[in-house]
This record gives structure tokens, C-alpha cells and sequence, in this order.
């Protein structure tokens, strides 16, 4: 196969960046890596044929610059950028920039994110092709008519960024006293982080699941849905968790949901990827939410599910391919669930924390993919997401492919940094996932911040900690390391040495 | 067995029995334990007592002392006794982007004083105890460094 | 679900018992380990639950001691034993000696191990049933008789063990003047390996492929036939690379191989894995070689293919459960290849070489699986086979998985010693295998010892080693971290003073 | 630039340019290299002037001498002139399972000597030679370091 670019700029970091350049590899193009000087030692550079510096640290100054990106697109010679998903993914001004100077975007056309990234707007679209949209109100609250607006919607209801996604700019409203702080702390994150403080209100549907669906289409018309993603399994409204097929939905209800979300996607023009999400709610009628016009930090469940590779269809859409008959029909097979590892504290909040991986042993082995965007020792930059990995698996039933979770994460050590892999483990033993039986509510109603640490726990924790002490004293370390700790050569005589130390 | 002290929490707990404990890593202080019925791996880092257990993901934090290191804990304690201001610092590098305590203003034990952006989030610093706001140390738009001085509370 | 047993012992060692054991994990079996005295700190230890020693280094004394292995079960509580491949896998005495402690034994029963296990009495068992042999004899060889035996078989013939397998035992001869020494070599390899020298030939069908057919039964008179694997490219008849669907076969064709392979399966009592090992000469016409009574190194390309557990099948249905329709009726999906990771010199005759892993990077991401047995630093017990690990990759098509596998072998390192990697990164080029046109002879027509060095590389090795060694001159320690190479809390601070130094 | 000599199989070579090299994980010798167009992981394992240098799965030795190391290796090969005997050892450990060298017997060059099973196969260690056997330091069924004396031809 003819490659379908020569050279391909990808327009972010970390596992998502590394995910794109596996793509390109195998589709034959080179790629360039972008890097903030907070990246200039990461995963993903490395990764690369070729690498830009595009500016400082901050975000805004580098993965968030237009004009910085489309400059090194240029510098290095790139037929296409990929922005994967976040930063400028779904900023039109940026599909915009890159088309005006003669690169390929790779995704939907900039008119569309336009039109769907204003929320708002494409509420008022969904209702009117037919989609049932979450009760609310379809133009933006202003202060003076918000108690009004908010009483018709009823509590507890909740306020969101017309600009936003991915929980920001949200904020719940238990009452008519709390609306002023609420909208003015919404709109100051909004502002903060879309530059638009614009707010709409929604009621909080409760009990609720997210469930979404995947779509991919090419620049001929065609359009496929690739089945859904559950993904109720949250906390601050960003995911944890997902899996496909959803527990939840009936064959009709999964019919009626792709439909709904083709219905969705014919408001506007449309080709490459993107995702319709929904909420259900108890008696599994689906509302829909937002279309997200960009790739999903979750779209391996659907791979797995599929064993199509969605990233490398984005990118032969993008180049002009027709989607054939294969991908437009494909059948799910088995079940899959996708777990996110987070440098962030499950016993304080979900709190993201700071620091540097020490240890880090991801599983392998049957029906195990993992994504990951560090390694062992990396520093983690405190300006960008936590994000630290993915892990997937895949098997032939729900049950098998949770059985190979909890073989998966039993797997996983990571050092230096607490992360979410606590709350992992104990939610894939959690009667209630565990039977398909959970809401959006999983988390703050079942987890909260955790069980307090068993007293074995806490026994076998001393344990470790005195060997560990006993044996820090007690290694004395043979004259011949002492210099070389960096050196290969000194490797063999190392471990000989460690292989000295008493054993209990 | 050692003159070592366990300390959780601040809490005197006795070691687990039955454990044997095995080095696969002692760079990144991966450890293998078992106990004749299963295995599990777990992480041991630290420094002198100051010791992170990672059991099953989660991270316990452990001081191994000396009877030596317990005694002269002891005496600094009793030095310390005579309390001063409150320094309230950054636990996380990140941007301050709003600065709601006064110079001079009193404050309650819980009341929002400083609001930091740091990885997309917005976290606000409350004040550990009611006082008085002696000193304020950031202004909005400031980047801080993890541990800098935020407020100093008398 | 009901765990199958309640505790388990993997008679083997390496990645096959890591394998063994995450399929236990996954069905809820605990696992037993058992190690040689030069297998004290292998992986395969430390991920089982309980582990036990069963001898001194010589497989003979431990890993091949029928005796010291179900002392070990006993001692343990295992209510089953899976024997792996290789050591006692195929041996019918090893399987009446676990069900004679009441121990089930993962496997064919012990009189079909044992009628399979002679391989000139199944040749003459397929003749039988109607199976076509690759011509040659059905009595074993003498040393009076084998010149006028050869002379009708005709040259080049291959001399093989009747108790052999995995390439043990056997020897080319080219012509009548090669028959005694070849003989006698034969017999010396078949009777060391097998305590068996008893031997007969084969005509050598050149060109020919080596495609096989996966058999999984019940208990229960139910068997699957889930597709073949092509597992032509070989050195010293050992396969080194596999994959599924075989790119040279038709639909007509690959049914009349499952037919014949249904119908060797049929001359024993069968239930539980095997696999029907055939040739297929120029015009596509298929030759029974032998059937192998055990789990194969290469099952993942079949695991890939059909999404099936085989291993937990394998446990499944010793414990009686019956295949359901979903087993029996598997529909193959996509394509799967495995290339086997050894420490063999390809320069050199794929040498096995001795030593220690240095580095170890195994790659990941989309349709990527590891099954390792190693990691880095381990070392490489002489005693032992020289399989490393298995790479594996599934894609929708066969173009697809071979960009796939160029991708992933570029993403992997090993260190310390020689593999035949560098062999794999020229076979995933190499226009013939690309093509899918390839038999048995591919290695020793195209590879031999590999091309020389290229002037470009040596030069490229040249400026490595030059900045290496001034590295490890320049670079002084900081005195801070001399004394603490293995202590973690070192670990920031020396990562600190590597940044330091200079980059070029 | 430096005074080392870079050589491979005993060849002087020159160094590649237009690369660079950045270390990703010293203790292992794993680096990146970098030509403006492409990137490709390596490994340089060594110390003092003997390296390995992994490329696309293949290892190339390496030599890097100073200028007094070369002064030094010649003065070395020059009283190495006055040729003795053939040492013939065990390039890997095993387990010797036939001897073909007979004491005092002229062998050719290729010739099988002695026969070591190690890793399931069966190894034949040949003359590099043409010579008459001197010493047969080893015996059917005897396990063998590897770098064992086998055999010594004069």
C-alpha cells in the first residue's frame, strides 16, 4: 500500500502521541514530534522520526499555539497533523490554520467543529433533527434570569461551558441559594479554559450512565457507527473506565442509540471520527449530550471489540480512502474494558499529584494492551494531564474479560506516585460493576475516597518497611560499584553483589 | 529481630508474621512477599525511617525509628511546644489564579485563601485554622512552586 | 463461574509457565511454580503463588523427574498438573504417574500420549485411516537394511526418531556414502534426548511448507478444529516464525487439511489440545508428519485468530467441562503472526549463546502480545531452551500484520546477548515472506549466516562506540551517589546527574 | 573530536556523521539516534576500549583505543611473534558427549575434535587449526565452563 501521507506532524504528547506514531509506522509515514520544553526528555520524542520544539512549558504557550504548531508542520515538512485528542483537537481556528497552509487536517471539517463545539447549538440541532436532548435550556443563562431558567429546569441541575468538555467549566446547583457562586465559578473556569465563559444548565439526571458511540466516516458518505462505549465509571465527569459492549443497553436500545447518533452526526457535514455521548437513564432511554469531533482517549475498546484500527482509518480518511464494506459492516466481537492509570490520589479526591514514576511494570500476555505515554523513572510535568497509561483487555465474555483485568492489574506496579490503581483494584471486585449493575454515581457513592487501610494491610506494610530499613543498613556496598552506578559494565558485578545480601 | 519502632499515622503497629520478603528490584524497591498460600508484588521506598509501602496499589506511608531516633524525636517535640504562625504552603506546583485572603482580615478554620490551577484542576488552599492572615505571599497570575508560602496565619 | 480446580502445578519453566499461570490466575486456580536450582529467581517463580523445588540444574534431575514433580503436586495440594511443551508434555509415563497420585493431568490421555508418542506407529495409524503419509518407512531403520530402505525412499531423505520431535534425532543424508555416519548420529541424539534411538526416514520433500492444524476437545466426544498455522520458517527444523491463516493455502484446501487432521484425531481416544503437523509439497497437496499431544509454543497465532483462551480451554475441559457452540464454531478473524525471540546467534548457524539479558524492551500499543519468560538483567540458564519470549501481532489482514510486526520489532531491544531479532527485522522485509511465497528452505536459501555487516552501519557503530567511550569517561559520579547504586531513594538524584551531562 | 581509533573486525572505520546520540537508560547502554530524517534505538555495551554496539538487532564489536593503548598493543604483538601452541576451548558451557581427539594424533583444519551438548543441541568444536593433538583435557560425560581448556594442539 502507498502511504497516505509522506510525513505526518502529531500535534500532542504523551500516550496519545505515541498511539498516532504507532498508527503512522505501520502505514509507512514519518512523523514528527512536538515538544514544550517540559517534554524535551519524554516518552513520546524519542518515539519519533523527527522532532520540533514548539515553546516553553505552559500549555498555551506550546501544545495550545496555533501558530507555533503550524510553524514546526511547515519547518519539518508535514503533509497532515493529527491532534489527538484535548488541546487543539477540536478548535476549528486550528483544522482552519493548518488547512490554509496547505496541510491536511486529520479529522472532521473545521465548519463542524465549529458547529458542534458550541454545545449549545448543537443541543438545538439534536432536538430538532429528532434526538431526545437532556431537559435544559438551549440558549446561554445569564445572571439575571439564571433562578428562573434553573427553577423551570429543577434541582439539582447542573450548570455547563457552551465551549467545554471533559468536565470543565461544570459545576452541580443543589439550589436556588447556590446558583450565584456556582455560575461565577463556572464561568471563571470556562473563561479560564476556552476563553468563552458562555453557560448553559442542564437537570442532573440521577441515576445515570454514559454510554457513547463510536463514528468514522470517510469523505465519499459513507458513515459507519462501531458499536457503543460505556463509560459511567467517573469521577469530576472524566472517565476511568470503559468498556464495550454496554451492560446496560438491549439490542433495540443499542439500535436505537447508533441511529440516534446518526441522526446526530447528519446535522452537519462530516468525515473522520468523532463521538456521540449520551446519558440513559433508569429506564434506559437515551439523551443525548455532546458530539465530540475529535478521537476518544477510549477509543481501544472499540478497536479491541472491532479489531479495526481507528487511528489509521482517521488518517486514510483524512487522504481521501473509502471506507469498503468490511469496516461499514463489521461485527463486535467479544468484550473489552479499557482502565486509565492517573497520577492522582483515590484516597484525597481523586487529587492529581506531582512527582516522578519510580518502578513501572505494565501486564502483558493474552488479551492485554496497554498504551502508555511513560515509563520507568519518568518525570511527570505538572502543566498537562495525569494521564499515565491505558490498559486494556479483551476476551470472549463480560466475566472473562473482568477476570483478565484483575489478572491485569495484579500485574501493574508503579512507583514514586500514588495513582489510581487502589480504586482500580477494588472496583474490579465491586459487586456492582462486577454484575454490569453501576450509574455515574459509582465513585462518589461507593468509593468515596476508599476504605481506610485493613489492619493486615497496615501489619504487612511494617513488615516491608523494616526489612527495607534493616536492609539499607545492612548492604555495604563492594568498592567496585561505588563509582558506577550509570555504567553497563558494572551491571553483572552489581547484581552479584545484591545476590549476596542476605534473603529472610 | 531489630529495635525498630513501625509507626503508621503516627500510630505503633507490629509487624506481619508469616511474610517472607524477596528483592526483584532493589533499584525501584520492587519486593515479592509471600506467605505459603499466595504472593503478591509490593514496593518499599524510602529514605533512614521514612519509608512508602505500596501495597495493591495504594500507598502507605511508614517510619521505621531507632530507639536513638524515638529519643532525640522526643526532646525536638518538647522544644516545639511553644507554637508560632501557621505557614500555609503549596502542595503542588501550579498558576494562582485568584487570592481571596486580606492582609490582617481573621479567617475561619476552612475558608478558601488562595486558588491554584495545576494539571486542568482548580484547587483552593483553606486555611488549616482560624487566625489572623499575617502575611500574604502570591498574587493572581503568579506560578508557585511546590511547598512555596502561600499565607502565614497568626 | 466455578474455579475448574482449586490449585494447580505448571510442570515447566519460562514464558510457557508464565503463560500457564495468567490463564489460572484468570480462572481463579492458584498456581504452584516449580524450579531447578538455576531457576531460583526466574520470573516464572515469582508470579505463582506458591513455588517448589524439584532439583539440581540438569533438566534430567528436575524439570524431566516424573518422580520429583509429583512429589511436588503432593507436597502442594495441586489438583491438576499442565505439563507446558517440551519435558514431560508428551511423555504417556509422566501422565499415568499424575493420575496415579489422583492428580488430573492437562492433556491427552496417557495411551493416546503414549500411541502418538511413536511417531512410526501413527504414520502407519494415518496410513490407515486413509491419511496421506509423507512417503518414506513405516518400520524402523536397521543399520543392515537402511541402505537398500534409503535407496527406495530416495536422496535426499531425512532420517528421523520415532520418539522424536522439536528436530532431535534427525539428520539429512544426500546419498548413499552419508548413511552410517548419519545414522549413528541420529541414533546418539534420539537416544540421549529421548532414551529411545530407534529411527526411520522420509523422503525430504523440497520445496515444502510446514502448516498444522489446532485440535481442541472435550471429554465429551465434541472436537474443534480452529484453523491452521504455517510455521515454514525453520532452522534445524525448529520453527521460528508462525502464522494464521497460512497465506498459501485455498478455502478447498484448508478444509481437506482440517478433514485429515479430524481423521488422525479419530485412530485415538482424544480430548483436550493437540495439533496435526502436515507438509504441503509444490502443487498444494498436504502429507500427515506427526501429531503433538501438548500445547504449542506457537498457540497464540491461533488465540489471535479466534479470540479463544486456548490454555484455559486446555484447563477447562480437563476438569470436564464441556466446548460450547461458540468453541465449535469459531469463525477465524484477521490475521495473526508470532516470531519467537531467541538467544541464537543468526550470524552464526543460530548458535545458542549464553549470558545475561542487559536491556529488555518489548513493544506494545495496538494488536501487540508479549509472552516473555525474561527480563531485563535475568539470566539465561545454559541448561534450558534458548526461547526468550514470543512477539505476536494481530491486524485485519495479512499486509496489515506484517506492518504491524516491522513496527513492533523496531520498537525492540535486547541487550547482553545476540538474538536472532536482527533475522527478524530482515525476514519482515524479506520480498519472498512479504509475498507470502516461502517454505521450509527460506532460511538456509536466503538468510544463511545473514549479510555482511553494511559499510553504513559499521560506520554508524563506529561513532556509538566513539561517543560511549568518551561518555564513560567524562561523566564523573557525583560523590552523593557512590555508595547507593541499588537504594531507591538514589534514584532522583542520579537520574539528576545523568541529565547533567553533555549531550552532542 | 578525539585521538581514539575505531575499529571492527580488526578494520579501521570511520565515524558516521550527521548523527546524534542521546542516552535513554545509561545503566543498560540503551541510546537514541538521530540523523535529521529518521530515529533508531541502539545499545552501546562495553568498558574501556571493547564495545558492543547493537544495530537493528545485530551486535557489532567495537574497539575505541587511545593512542597509548595502540603503542601499548603493539609492543604487545610484537612478543606475542614466537607462535606456541593452539588452546581449543569451550565457547559455551555444557556437557561434553564425545571425543574424537586422540592424544598425539595429527588432526586437519575443520576437523571435529570434541562433541557438547548445551542448550538441547549438539555442538562439534573443530580445529581452527592443522596440527598434532597434545593434551585432551576433557572426557565424555564431564560438564565444561564455558572458556574451558578442550583441547591443546601443537
Amino acid at each position: 500500500m502507498q502511504p497516505p501521507f509522506r510525513r505526518l506532524l502529531i500535534a500532542n504528547r504523551g500516550e496519545i502521541a505515541l498511539r498516532v506514531m504507532r498508527a503512522c509506522r505501520e502505514l509507512g509515514i514519518e512523523t514528527v514530534a512536538v515538544y514544550s520544553d517540559a517534554d524535551a526528555d519524554s516518552l513520546h520524542v524519542a518515539a519519533a522520526d523527527l522532532a520540533e520544539r514548539i515553546g516553553p512549558a505552559p500549555a498555551a504557550e506550546s501544545y495550545l499555539s496555533v501558530e507555533a504548531l503550524v510553524a514546526a508542520a511547515e519547518r519539518s515538512g508535514a503533509e497532515a497533523i493529527h491532534p489527538g485528542y484535548g488541546f487543539l483537537s477540536e478548535s476549528a481556528a486550528f483544522a482552519r490554520a493548518v488547512e490554509a497552509a496547505g496541510i491536511v487536517f486529520v479529522g472532521p471539517p473545521a465548519e463542524t467543529l465549529a458547529a458542534l463545539g458550541d454545545k449549545l447549538a448543537a443541543r438545538r440541532s439534536a432536538a430538532n433533527a429528532g434526538v431526545p436532548i437532556v431537559p435544559g435550556t438551549t440558549i446561554a443563562l445569564d445572571e439575571g434570569g439564571a433562578a428562573r431558567d434553573l427553577a423551570e429546569v429543577g434541582f439539582p441541575a447542573l450548570l455547563k461551558a457552551a465551549a467545554g468538555g471533559g468536565g470543565r467549566g461544570m459545576r452541580r446547583v443543589e439550589d436556588p441559594e447556590g446558583i450565584p457562586s456556582a455560575l461565577a465559578a463556572a464561568r471563571r473556569e470556562a473563561a479560564a479554559a476556552f476563553g468563552d465563559g458562555t453557560i448553559y444548565v442542564e437537570r442532573l439526571l440521577a441515576p445515570a450512565r454514559h454510554v457513547e458511540v463510536q463514528l468514522l466516516g470517510d469523505r465519499h458518505g459513507n458513515l459507519a457507527a462501531l458499536g457503543e462505549r460505556e463509560c459511567s465509571v467517573q469521577r469530576r465527569h472524566q472517565k476511568l473506565v470503559e468498556e464495550s459492549p454496554s451492560p446496560a443497553l438491549t439490542q433495540a436500545g443499542r439500535e436505537a442509540l447508533a441511529g440516534s447518533a446518526r441522526l446526530v452526526a447528519g446535522t452537519v457535514p462530516f468525515h473522520n471520527a468523532a463521538t456521540v455521548e449520551f446519558l440513559l437513564d433508569a429506564d434506559g432511554r437515551h439523551y443525548f449530550l455532546e458530539m465530540n469531533t475529535r478521537l476518544q482517549v477510549e477509543h481501544g475498546v472499540t478497536e479491541l471489540v472491532t479489531g479495526l484500527d481507528l487511528v489509521a482509518w482517521q488518517i486514510r480518511v483524512a487522504a481521501g480512502e473509502r471506507l469498503p464494506a468490511e469496516v461499514l459492516r463489521v461485527q463486535p466481537r467479544g468484550h473489552a474494558i479499557e482502565v486509565r492509570l492517573y497520577a492522582e490520589d483515590p484516597h484525597d479526591g481523586f487529587r492529581p499529584v506531582a512527582g516522578s514514576i519510580g518502578a513501572w511494570r505494565m501486564p502483558s500476555g493474552p488479551g492485554v494492551r496497554v498504551d502508555a505515554g511513560v515509563t520507568a523513572d519518568s518525570p511527570l510535568p505538572v502543566e498537562y494531564d495525569p494521564l499515565l497509561a491505558k490498559v486494556l483487555v479483551h476476551a470472549d465474555s463480560r466475566p472473562a474479560a473482568i477476570a483478565r483485568l484483575r489478572r491485569a492489574l495484579e500485574e501493574t506496579l508503579i512507583g514514586g506516585v500514588q495513582t489510581d490503581l487502589s480504586f482500580l483494584r477494588w472496583l474490579v471486585h465491586e459487586p456492582g460493576f462486577v454484575a454490569g449493575d453501576y450509574d455515574t454515581d459509582l465513585v462518589a457513592e461507593r468509593w468515596g475516597d476508599g476504605p481506610p487501610v485493613a489492619a493486615d494491610d497496615e501489619r504487612l506494610a511494617a513488615f516491608v518497611a523494616h526489612e527495607a530499613r534493616l536492609a539499607a543498613t545492612a548492604v555495604p556496598q563492594p568498592a567496585s560499584t561505588a563509582a558506577a552506578p550509570d555504567r553497563p559494565w558494572a551491571r553483572a558485578a552489581r547484581r552479584d553483589g545484591l545476590r549476596r545480601a542476605p534473603r529472610r | 529481630m531489630s529495635d525498630l519502632e513501625l509507626r503508621i499515622a503516627d500510630r505503633p503497629v507490629d509487624l506481619a508474621e508469616g511474610w517472607t520478603l524477596t528483592w526483584l528490584d532493589r533499584e525501584h524497591g520492587v519486593v515479592l512477599l509471600r506467605d505459603g498460600r499466595e504472593s503478591k508484588l509490593a514496593l518499599a521506598e524510602g529514605v533512614g525511617a521514612d519509608w512508602v509501602v505500596t501495597l495493591d496499589g495504594r500507598r502507605i506511608a511508614v517510619t521505621a525509628t531507632t530507639w536513638r531516633e524515638r529519643v532525640l524525636a522526643e526532646a525536638d517535640v518538647a522544644a516545639r511546644t511553644h507554637a508560632g504562625p501557621t505557614e500555609v504552603r503549596a502542595t503542588l506546583p501550579g498558576l494562582v489564579v485568584a487570592v481571596a485572603a486580606v492582609r490582617g482580615a481573621a479567617v475561619g478554620e476552612g475558608e478558601a485563601l488562595v486558588t491554584i490551577e495545576a494539571m486542568k484542576m482548580q484547587n483552593e488552599v483553606r486555611a488549616p485554622r482560624a487566625g489572623r492572615v499575617a502575611t500574604v505571599a502570591v498574587s493572581p497570575g503568579q506560578p508557585v512552586a511546590s511547598g512555596a508560602l502561600l499565607v502565614l496565619l497568626e
